[in-house]
């Protein structure tokens, strides 16, 4: 019985990967939007892992999942004038 | 030249796994002659993959409860301790005589005097009964989330940093790489905390938060860019290898280990340490939660056991960092070894080198506190000039520096 | 030069002027005359003149820019049940002398100009002022409450203000529960 | 950058009490500045016109809780000169020592609070260790070691303790030493003390001047008033002690505070090995003071954070017609906005720490 | 092979789709992002496949333009939102000052 347990793994990880980058654009929180984002860099770093380029995975994780999102959280945070005004007013779009 | 107590964590729990799987695998073969379906099982139990992904499990757990259980609770008694001798005061006293359910109380034995070991899990214990307020108009998902964000990033540290030369979970040729990538993670949680909170105090936390935090990551991997370029390797069992020799410089042999720390990697060990420090958000770079204008800055609005998380993931941030400077600069484990014991068959040191390594972490982390205490918080401009301005030119330099060593010879 | 004309706001020294406090009595007597309704020296250094509330801001002005009254004190308002009284405490700090500058206001009229545009400082003292007797500053920036809440009713400070008139005394016998 | 509002108080820990420091950020940078106050008025100027002189004395004291005597001290002044009445010499060398034993405490207690504020926490544990020798002292003096009720109209209300003398001199000998050795390590021998402190909250002297800001607060704009020196009351005039104002420069920093401050400690201390030296052994320490009274009095006092001014008017009555009690931090806290504007937000805390901020006498 | 092509073919329509329905401009950033995952995912993968290790370069290169491209294009949308008070890409009319 041999599974290709390296095509399963990366079967699953595709699945993150698509339903993550669906969730950044069709989300109305942008916050919510970078989360996502964050999470399908890590993914498709760890896909990176399956194909056996360590340094490309840990080089997506350093520079690209550790500061693409927090950049992009910054800017959020910059650009929302909502939350300043009056507490409660959680801008969708 | 010490040895370490475990040879190889993975090894060693995998032969104790196997046996055990071994066991249970006789005596399901042996219930299989009424049942014959669960000779399939037993099979099932007896691959390769089942044993080794059962040890993963164990071995994970236990480098888990070593680090939390252990040396979390060490290092937080170590600051509270010392800080309240820096400040002429008691500090923590509660000790396992003042515990309500110790049943050798005496009636009139004075509660708090002692100690004080276990009142970091009394502490704990306190705030798990607390509740866990969740802010009104906050983001919920994304404010329970950034906790998790934070611990398992943090966690994820301690996958491959080794706590001797057999002592780890999995040690990969770019570990200290992937150490300073999962520590990059981090501040995204801290954002998004300070951003889902909806509370003006905990925004500016995590705008600080972030400020500081990428602009300290940069001099940090640029100082072990500079280090890499000097040992020509990213794995830290080969690094703290390379350190345990004695020093040899200008032809003679000198009375001291090659540490980095002696020689040209000198600048680039005071750049780390301080990027270190604002990494562990520490007092002079705590600007992210300064408690005196920001109320707790990003955790203002955690409360309960995730503000537990959050609150002790700092210390664990800080441990790490510990052992990170410890195995890049100050030699790791390698220590003297006195004698070995033959227990069995088995060599045992008397000394063994996690021993060497927790001793150096403990006083790296005693060496912060003290730090910590005795100076006032640096603001966030000053703090965001020292860090672009000073501190990424010096570690360009110590890359120069080092490059021109490697060169030269 | 004598030792009260010192019109440079920064002080060097300060020690006190003998007799600092009759020259001057007659400088404001010279410059004012009969618009200074009383003058008198209550104690070495300290002066106290009583003017119509008119005269404040010509009074002040010389005090602050022409004999150097640098620091304005505090400012007191008095309900005297017919009048009101406001006074003004400034002080000299090159030669310590203290002027009390009182100006009489009519009970049903209780108008004052505004000193902010001398001293800054007269800005929350006014501000207090009104909070608590309901003296109205004209020419004020901005005058509102400032220690009682803003939808506040009344000026507390008044006599006519409800207030306990009895002595605060606990007798014996209230403490034992009679009345 | 959109600018918003940020509360800094009433429950902050940067407020000592009750107030709201309203601050208005474009980022980090302070661009307009509202203080709140009123959250602990208790109507003191009304109170005490339905309580005798003497009874007005306990309501005083509560005026600052860390700085009684000076407080009262200012009433009974007051009151004394309406009624027209003088201390006796022995009372008011013991008032001296009782005033600059508070000062020392109170400067301790800003001290203390100032470390905390720049996130030093050691320097709040040390500034307290070293308050408890004078509250002791204190302590040992009126009986009590916050509302002390000790000045009387007249006097005060008891002599001191029989080796009351040489137990502030070791006290002092002993404060002395910690404070020449061991606090400048933590404070303005510090690096980043100074960092923080340096250059933030400039105020010029034309400009304290005319928003009413007294005391150490105007003496670090370089400004050499001393009310101790320029309307001598009690008996200071025979003491021989150097105002403390900073020299360099004539604007005053948080930096320039802090070191008036901290050098008014040792001033303080100085005073008081005088007065010991100076007063007579024995004498009468009290007079009595007449019940009824009219006319009015003021007294100003050098207070540990300013002028404290009491205005008093008696009607002929026993109780006093009109009260003003003119609180020094109240006329400060009006010069706040422009202490604050254009510095970090981290400087608020600096700043404000530095004026040394007392809810309870600015609320009245 | 063809799987990682589908996928890589999937993550730039997703990208595509945000770049063209979304209005947004910090969302627009993000689906660029995403499309250049797409490219560098290809790149891995050939490099993987093929046991050439210039792919992983190129991979490298990519990662660190598209985090550059993010700080830029980050610093284009504030002074946008500072000008134009917001950063819905369809009510940016004018780009000339």
């Amino acid at each position: 019985m041999a599974v290709d347990w390296e095509l399963i793994a990366f079967f699953i990880l595709s699945a993150f990967e698509i339903i993550g980058s669906v969730l950044v654009v069709i989300n109305k929180r942008l916050v919510r939007a970078a989360f996502w984002l964050a999470m399908t860099l890590v993914t498709i770093g760890v896909i990176y892992l399956l194909f056996l380029s360590e340094f490309v995975f840990l080089i997506q994780i350093l520079v690209y999942a550790g500061a693409v999102p927090v950049l992009m959280v910054f800017g959020i945070m910059l650009t929302r004038r909502k939350i300043m005004d009056e507490p409660g007013q959680e801008a969708p779009e | 030249m010490s040895a370490p107590l475990i040879p190889n964590l993975f090894a060693v729990c995998k032969v104790l796994v196997a046996a055990i799987i071994g066991i249970v695998q006789s005596i399901i073969y042996a219930l299989s002659g009424p049942i014959p379906p669960l000779r399939g099982l037993g099979d099932w139990l007896g691959l390769d993959a089942v044993i080794t992904v059962v040890t993963y499990l164990i071995v994970v757990t236990i480098v888990v409860l070593w680090v939390t259980v252990l040396n979390l609770f060490t290092v937080m008694w170590v600051e509270r301790k010392l800080y309240s001798r820096l400040q002429d005061r008691y500090g923590i006293m509660i000790s396992i005589w003042s515990l309500p359910f110790w049943p050798f109380n005496r009636v009139h034995r004075p509660t708090h005097k002692g100690l004080g070991y276990l009142q970091n899990l009394a502490d704990g214990v306190k705030l798990i009964q607390k509740e866990n307020i969740t802010p009104r108009n906050a983001d919920s998902a994304m404010f329970h989330i950034s906790p998790v964000l934070i611990a398992s990033s943090t966690l994820m540290v301690f996958a491959v940093l080794p706590w001797s030369s057999g002592f780890y979970v999995a040690n990969l040729d770019l570990g200290i790489l992937f150490i300073l990538a999962a520590f990059s993670l981090a501040p995204l949680g801290i954002l998004i905390a300070g951003y889902a909170a909806n509370n003006k105090y905990t925004l500016v936390g995590g705008f600080r938060a972030a400020a500081m935090l990428l602009s300290y990551s940069i001099p940090m991997v640029l100082a072990v860019i500079a280090l890499v370029v000097f040992t020509g390797t990213l794995d830290p069992v080969k690094i703290v290898q390379q350190q345990d020799r004695p020093l040899v410089a200008f032809g003679t042999t000198l009375p001291l280990p090659a540490w980095y720390v002696f020689g040209p990697q000198f600048l680039g060990f005071l750049i780390f340490s301080v990027a270190m420090i604002a990494e562990m958000e520490r007092v002079p770079f705590d600007i992210p939660e300064a408690e005196a204008e920001l109320v707790e800055g990003w955790t203002t609005e955690y409360s309960g056991m995730r503000f537990g998380i959050v609150f002790a993931f700092k210390w664990l941030r800080m441990l790490a960092a510990c052992a990170l400077i410890s195995i890049l600069y100050l030699g790791g484990w390698s220590g003297p070894v006195f004698t070995t014991l033959s227990v069995g068959g088995i060599p045992v040191p008397i000394v063994p080198e996690e021993i060497w390594f927790l001793l150096r972490i403990y006083f790296l982390a005693a060496f912060f506190v003290v730090l910590s205490w005795s100076v006032p918080r640096v603001r966030i401009d000053q703090i965001l000039n020292i860090g672009w301005k000073r501190l990424i030119p010096y570690s360009l330099l110590a890359i120069l520096v080092a490059a021109g060593f490697r060169v030269l010879g | 030069m004598s030792a009260v004309v010192r019109a440079a706001p920064v002080v060097v020294s300060g020690r006190p002027v003998p007799l600092i406090e009759k020259e001057v009595l007659g400088g404001l007597k010279a410059a004012f005359g009969a618009k200074l309704l009383d003058g008198k020296v209550l104690r070495p250094g300290h002066l106290a003149v009583t003017i119509d509330r008119d005269d404040l801001i010509p009074v002040c002005t010389y005090l602050q820019k022409t004999i150097g009254f640098e620091h304005l004190s505090c400012i007191t308002a008095v309900d005297w049940k017919d009048r009101f009284d406001c006074t003004y405490h400034i002080e000299n700090y090159y030669n310590g002398c203290m002027v009390q500058v009182t100006a009489h206001i009519p009970y049903d009229d209780p108008k004052i100009k505004s000193l902010t545009g001398l001293w800054n400082a007269a800005n929350y003292h006014e501000r207090e002022a009104w909070d608590l007797m309901g003296i109205e500053f004209e020419g004020h920036p901005n005058l509102e409450r400032i220690l009682l809440p803003q939808d506040f009713k009344f000026h507390p400070l008044r006599k006519d203000f409800a207030q306990e008139v009895d002595r605060q005394y606990i007798t014996r016998r209230k403490l034992r529960g009679g009345k | 950058m959109p600018e918003f509002w940020i509360n800094m108080g009433p429950q902050h820990p940067m407020t000592h009490g009750l107030w709201n420091m309203k601050v208005k950020v474009d980022g980090e940078t302070i661009t307009d500045a509202k203080p709140e106050i009123g959250y602990l008025h208790r109507g003191y100027e009304k109170i005490m016109e339905v309580r005798e002189f003497q009874k007005n004395v306990v309501l005083t004291d509560r005026l600052c809780y860390v700085s009684s005597i000076t407080w009262s001290h200012a009433y009974c002044l007051a009151v004394e000169k309406m009624m027209g009445i003088e201390t006796p010499e022995r009372g008011q060398w013991i008032r001296v020592i009782s005033l600059e034993l508070q000062r020392i405490a109170s400067h301790l207690m800003w001290l203390a609070s100032y470390g905390p504020d720049l996130g030093l926490l050691t320097g709040l544990l040390w500034c307290l260790r070293e308050r408890e020798l004078f509250l002791d002292l204190i302590q040992l003096m009126s009986g009590a070691r916050m509302n002390q009720n000790y000045p009387r109209v007249g006097g005060v209300r008891n002599d001191l303790p029989e080796n009351f003398e040489a137990m502030c001199k070791r006290s002092i000998e002993h404060f002395l030493e910690k404070l020449e050795n061991e606090y400048p390590k933590i404070f303005h021998e510090s690096k980043v003390f100074r960092m923080r402190t340096e250059g933030v909250g400039t105020l010029s002297a034309v400009d304290a001047i005319n928003w009413g800001v007294t005391g150490p607060n105007l003496r670090a704009c370089g400004v050499n008033v001393d009310l101790r020196r320029l309307d001598p009351y009690e008996t200071y005039e025979e003491i021989d002690f150097e105002p403390q104002i900073w020299q360099d420069g004539g604007v005053g920093d948080s930096y320039a505070r802090f070191v008036v401050r901290f050098n008014e400690l040792r001033e303080s201390c100085n005073i008081i090995r005088q007065a010991l030296e100076k007063m007579p052994k024995t004498g009468p320490y009290r007079v009595k003071p007449p019940r009824r009274a009219e006319g009015e009095g003021y007294a100003k006092t050098e207070d540990s954070r300013g002028e404290a001014l009491f205005y008093v008017i008696g009607d002929g009555d026993d109780r006093p017609y009109r009260v003003k009690i003119r609180s020094p931090v109240f006329c400060t806290m009006a010069a706040t906005p422009i202490l604050l504007r254009g510095n970090k937000l981290a400087d608020v805390v600096s700043i404000l720490g530095s004026v040394d901020v007392c809810v309870g006498e600015m609320d009245k | 092979m063809e799987y990682e092509l589908l996928l890589s073919g999937a993550l730039l329509c997703i990208g595509l789709y945000g770049v063209l329905a979304r209005r947004n401009g910090i969302i627009v950033l993000m689906s660029i992002e995403i499309i250049l995952n797409a490219s560098i995912l290809n790149f891995v993968a050939f490099s993987s496949y093929s046991g050439n290790p210039s792919g992983q370069i190129f991979a490298l290169l990519g990662i660190a333009v598209a985090a550059a491209e993010a700080a830029v294009g980050l610093a284009v949308f504030l002074s946008i939102y500072q000008t134009h008070g917001s950063i819905e890409l369809d009510k940016i009319r004018f780009l000339k000052w």
